[in-house]
């Protein structure tokens, strides 16, 4: 029982209008099923009800009970399946209701998915994807970020697109990869008025594993991701307008493999490195930027590496709590100053 | 408490339960609280039904409960007031959480509350724990959990309800669980008691709207805890059915397949009508008191400030509160000359 | 293969197990390979006769075992030989799995084989998933997945089986499962089979050591499940019992549990020649082949050499396998002067 | 049926022999439930067992099942039921029977025990112990470190200790400790010969989170900690003898909290640093130690901050593969004359 054309809000695109991220996502989710007949869509509530957030509204009218299955509340069950499937040459897109719920499947991601390539048991084309991220009021266990349980682990792929055509486009790099991929997407970006842009008609990828320059610029260095690199180019604006310092913003679009090579030419142009990340600061990506910096680039390096992150703690509920808890574009033109006047 | 209830006192649970259900389900629609907020409507029975099975106490020696956000009536009769429900709610900076967590219940264990839940199933693991500290200690006191129905799928419902079985612990974990038409596509379990024998542990069902009913059978299984024949599952038939299952009905605009069930409170209240155990005035007596209290209870709380900012700090750690790394407390390179600009 | 299966060839099946199992733990004795390597001696029946109810091929279109270390003989059944058994094991450069990683099945789709396993439950789930692709693509395929008694206990099978139930995968989860006296501490269960009821699957129970029951059991579950029924659990009692119990009753130098367990390979003999199915010589000549493939296959991969240590880079990721960040190979600070006392 | 007396073989401290890492640990166990009743063990084949690795050789005879309590496979049950027994005052410690096997409770760790302080629930003192650790040919999931599973966790503590001495004074301190604490063993430390020591006979703890000086010297700082503190001694005795130069040892033993003063203190002095872990590279503790440096030493270097770490894969099986995957002496040596000479 599926119909062939297009659902009206899924072909905005086609006719030329603006999308938000969120609906770029479902677009690139959308045309990966219609080219390969191998994708297909996992989670709760995906299905009739078009996932918590609506990324997969229309689709099970569109492609069937077979292609868009609900689940039952097992996050380890139907991402190991989704492993299994893959094994069967299927390219699973599971969704995580919040990007928090993939705790559960921590186990079968680092042990089962991550290693099978390496093991001997075939690559696994497993995209899971959900939504991430802060400043929603959804306290500690719908808010959190989960770059930091995966970047340890060999064999992951880690993908936080900032804009609209990126998400696009990294989503179907992700779907059309070998490997395991974790896709994080904002969601406070996800329906973002001033991030609504108007994409490409024609199919492109965005490649995983190369970052984006944001902004150009030869006073400092700014690394960052996701939600983070609007509250940069913000503090940018800001520097530039009121101290006229030029602040260069990397959005880095994969965390894992990381760009290090664009982040040590940016550093050896700059000499000054900033790392902003909205996760929590002890062991988050800064350390190990920090480190691949001190590697390849510490003779360029004309002052120390900073970082602007959330606070050690768990998301806050009350809504000023969070808001402190967060990174602040305040807190990024305040270290940018002492960076540039170092 | 043993033996047969008063069915006025039970009567009362039921309606404090439905009215700060129903002024919660208000704040929702008036935005002060998230539109995610579960109120509990339709599970005045199973909540108040159970908990009044249980012995209450407010110094450590009574039973422990952890409901879900479904059952407010069970926090009251254990000693939880509607002013503490709505601090904690609306995330005053006087809620018991201090507005960290958007919890329904506060933790004390004093009076035998455990709470706030994270992930579904998380519960169970943690009140297998209370429970065998129980035995280990050999007092006699109970643990109750609250659980949904999709929750039983959880890992981590399976992995404590096994637990409790293997270690005999005095917990009852009562399921909540819909009508069986309203069964998603979650599971092909039909029946939440059967689950039972493949643990090993006892069980019975009941009508979850029936106050009476549930209390019975939670009595009983006290009683079996009491006497150290370890854990029973407790299935709550006819619950509003599932979220989940409520999503999938509701497109299209169809009924919710639970829309029919009959209320628990007017079921109550014709039953003790009918029997003429008490008059329908001082009912109507009984349910104005539980409003007035709860609305009362409300605008305090409604009026109370939301927690400063500076409180998203501390609590991570025991001891000095100052242990985790924070960023806009200290120069960001100590020992070094102030950034010239700022 | 469909109805009765040939007991001569059962037996052959039989007999390479046990050959292969015997020679393992002498290898394990003589410290050729880690101590805690599982060998499968007393599972002949439940390995192959399983096995035997199933399709092979090679050619990615029979069905599908996901085999536990004690399951050689279902390994052998679906075309992997002893040679790659033995380098496997013994970590060979020329194992499927190149030495790294210490599982007894390599994975090998094309024959039906999924394998090695990351923690216990793991590949159920996987398997859930192979076996939903089947259905999702209407190929006339079943999966098995062997499992041990307590691993019941976990997460991962709870939510595999959970998945697969949900679903209607054509799996069939093989529990195999001590005798009542030698169940543990660790579960109430005292029926593997009852656990079934709780997902809505089908069961059934048989005699672990009886390879024609075994055989019975699985070719009425692969039935069941070709015929879109779903998921079968079937339990096989009386294997030997779970490591844990051998632990525990081992201690004070007791006699394990099972010690008086009849020999499934001896049982199957004495039927066969019993029943005039074959002379005792052929038998013995059956046993006479298995051994001495055995030998020469273990002989060969003993000879072989162990990988070459820079075999440890790579098969992490696909496409360049010089992606992970690899410190020996790169001086640490590139375009930087080496160091003086380098 | 306790008997009173301590086992002979964890009286070797009282009678002034010298004891192995793990005997240290043992005796750490034994004394503190002999000092405290409620301190209890849970985990798997630790009672009639005595432990995979004989930890608790001697405990259920000594302390009776209801303090050494062999459970279910189920990580995540009995990590989240130890946290509700902390709940009503027990102090448990838990036993990963391979560290690995910590996984499926990621998410119990993270999500409750972690911030159960924080959401009001009180503290949760547990201690999860077990062995850790590569160069014993066990493969990919009986190898692993797993600290960066939990750094990035606010509200847990990780120790890692590498002598006895530490090892017996930090696991007092863990079980005492409020909060819950990661207690990583090292396998190839456990029975080392040349780590046995004499220990004081009376009572002492080390204090959590604080570094301890392994060795000093002027030249260069090697932060590091468990079996890494002695290749790092090696590699340091090498370098004195060969090159002249003394290399400072710095052994974190407590790597959550940081002990951030006392590096930035050795960096102050030295100028150089070198962090060595034996766990894989990307996102390992050396980034967060260099962002701290950054932040609070930056000045005071004269090299960049390097690192000698594992490959970036799963930990490989075969031995060659083993070998080659893991830091080396002589790793550490080159990198420190690169340092020094730089
Ligand atoms: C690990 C995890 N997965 C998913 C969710 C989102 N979630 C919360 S409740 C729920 C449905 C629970 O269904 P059920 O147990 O039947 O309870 P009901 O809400 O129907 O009462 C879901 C999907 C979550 N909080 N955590
Ligand atoms: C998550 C995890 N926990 C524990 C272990 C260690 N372990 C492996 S097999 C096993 C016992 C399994 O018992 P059972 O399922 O009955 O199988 P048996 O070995 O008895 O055949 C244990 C404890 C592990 N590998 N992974
Ligand atoms: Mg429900
Ligand atoms: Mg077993």
């Amino acid at each position: 029982m599926t119909s062939n054309s297009r659902p009206e809000h899924l072909g905005k695109t086609l006719r030329g209008k603006p999308v938000t991220l969120l609906e770029a996502i479902s677009e690139a989710l959308f045309e990966e099923m219609e080219r390969d007949s191998s994708v297909f869509l996992m989670g709760e509530d995906i299905g009739v009800y078009g996932g918590a957030f609506k990324v997969t509204r229309g689709f099970l009218d569109h492609f069937g009970a077979e292609r868009v299955i609900d689940t039952p509340i097992s996050e380890a069950g139907f991402t190991g399946a989704a492993a299994g499937a893959a094994h069967m040459g299927l390219r699973p897109v599971v969704e995580m209701q919040f990007m928090d719920f993939i705790s559960p499947a921590y186990d079968v991601i680092t042990n089962y998915l991550a290693t099978s390539r390496y093991r001997g048991s075939g690559s696994v084309p497993v995209v899971v994807r959900g939504p991430v991220g802060g400043g929603n009021r959804g306290g500690p266990f719908h808010s959190q970020n989960v770059e930091m349980a995966f970047f340890h682990t060999p064999g992951l792929k880690i993908v936080y697109p900032s804009t609209a055509y990126d998400a696009k486009g990294l989503m179907k790099a992700a779907i059309r990869d070998d490997d395991p991929v974790i896709f994080e997407e904002h969601k406070s970006l996800y329906r973002a008025p001033h991030l609504r842009e108007v994409l490409p008609a024609e199919d492109y990828v965005v490649p995983l594993g190369k970052a984006r320059r944001a902004r150009e610029g030869g006073d400092a260095t700014i690394v960052t991701y996701g939600a983070m690199v609007h509250a940069s180019l913000e503090a940018a604006a800001v520097l530039e307008k009121d101290d006229g310092v030029e602040i260069e913003v990397l959005d880095l679009r994969t965390l894992l493999p990381l760009d290090d090579a664009a982040i040590a030419e940016s550093v050896k142009k700059t000499g000054r490195l900033l790392v902003v990340h909205e996760d929590t600061r002890t062991g988050g990506i800064a350390g190990e930027i920090a480190m691949r910096v001190s590697e390849q680039a510490f003779e360029w390096l004309d002052a120390p590496i900073l970082r602007v992150t959330a606070i050690d703690s768990p998301v806050p509920y009350a809504g000023g709590l969070e808001d402190y808890f967060l990174p602040r574009v305040s807190d990024i033109v305040t270290t940018c100053r002492y960076l540039t006047g170092y | 408490m043993a033996g047969r209830d008063d069915p006025v006192d039970l009567y009362r649970a039921l309606a404090l339960h439905r009215a700060a259900a129903t002024r919660l389900k208000s704040l929702r629609e008036q935005g002060q609280v998230p539109a995610a907020t579960r109120c509990g409507l339709g599970y005045e029975a199973v909540s108040a039904g159970a908990a009044r099975a249980l012995r209450t106490a407010d110094d450590s020696t009574g039973d422990v409960i952890a409901p879900t956000p479904d059952n407010p009536g069970a926090f009251f009769v254990f000693g939880g007031t509607p002013l503490e429900f709505f601090r904690q709610r609306l995330a005053r900076d006087s809620a018991p959480g201090r507005g960290r967590e958007p919890g329904m219940c506060p933790t004390d264990f004093e009076r035998g509350l455990a709470g706030p839940a994270a992930l579904p199933g998380t519960m169970v693991e943690v009140m297998a724990g209370i429970t065998l500290a129980f035995r280990l200690r050999g007092q006699d006191r109970v643990g109750l959990v609250f659980s949904g129905e999709d929750e039983t799928s959880t890992s981590a419902w399976h992995e404590g309800i096994n637990f409790a079985a293997a270690q005999r612990c005095p917990l009852i974990v009562v399921v909540q669980a819909g009508t069986e038409a309203s069964i998603g596509a979650h599971t092909r379990a039909r029946d939440f008691g059967q689950k039972a024998a493949g643990y090993g542990v006892a069980s019975a069902s009941v009508d979850g709207g029936d106050v009476l009913a549930v209390h019975g059978a939670v009595l009983a299984a006290a009683e079996r805890a009491r006497s150290g024949k370890g854990t029973t599952l407790v299935e709550a038939r006819g619950c509003p059915a599932s979220r989940r299952v409520h999503r999938a009905a509701r497109t299209g605009e169809g009924r919710h397949p639970d829309e029919n069930s009959p209320d628990p409170v007017a079921r109550c209240r014709a039953r003790v009508v009918g029997e003429r155990i008490a008059r329908a005035s001082d009912l109507d007596e009984v349910e104005r008191g539980a409003r007035s209290e709860v609305r009362a209870a409300c605008e305090q709380a409604l009026g109370e400030s939301s927690p400063a900012e500076e409180r998203a700090l501390g609590g991570v750690y025991g001891g000095d509160p100052g242990t985790p790394p924070w960023y806009r407390l200290e120069p960001p390179a100590r020992g070094l000359a102030p950034a010239s600009t700022t």
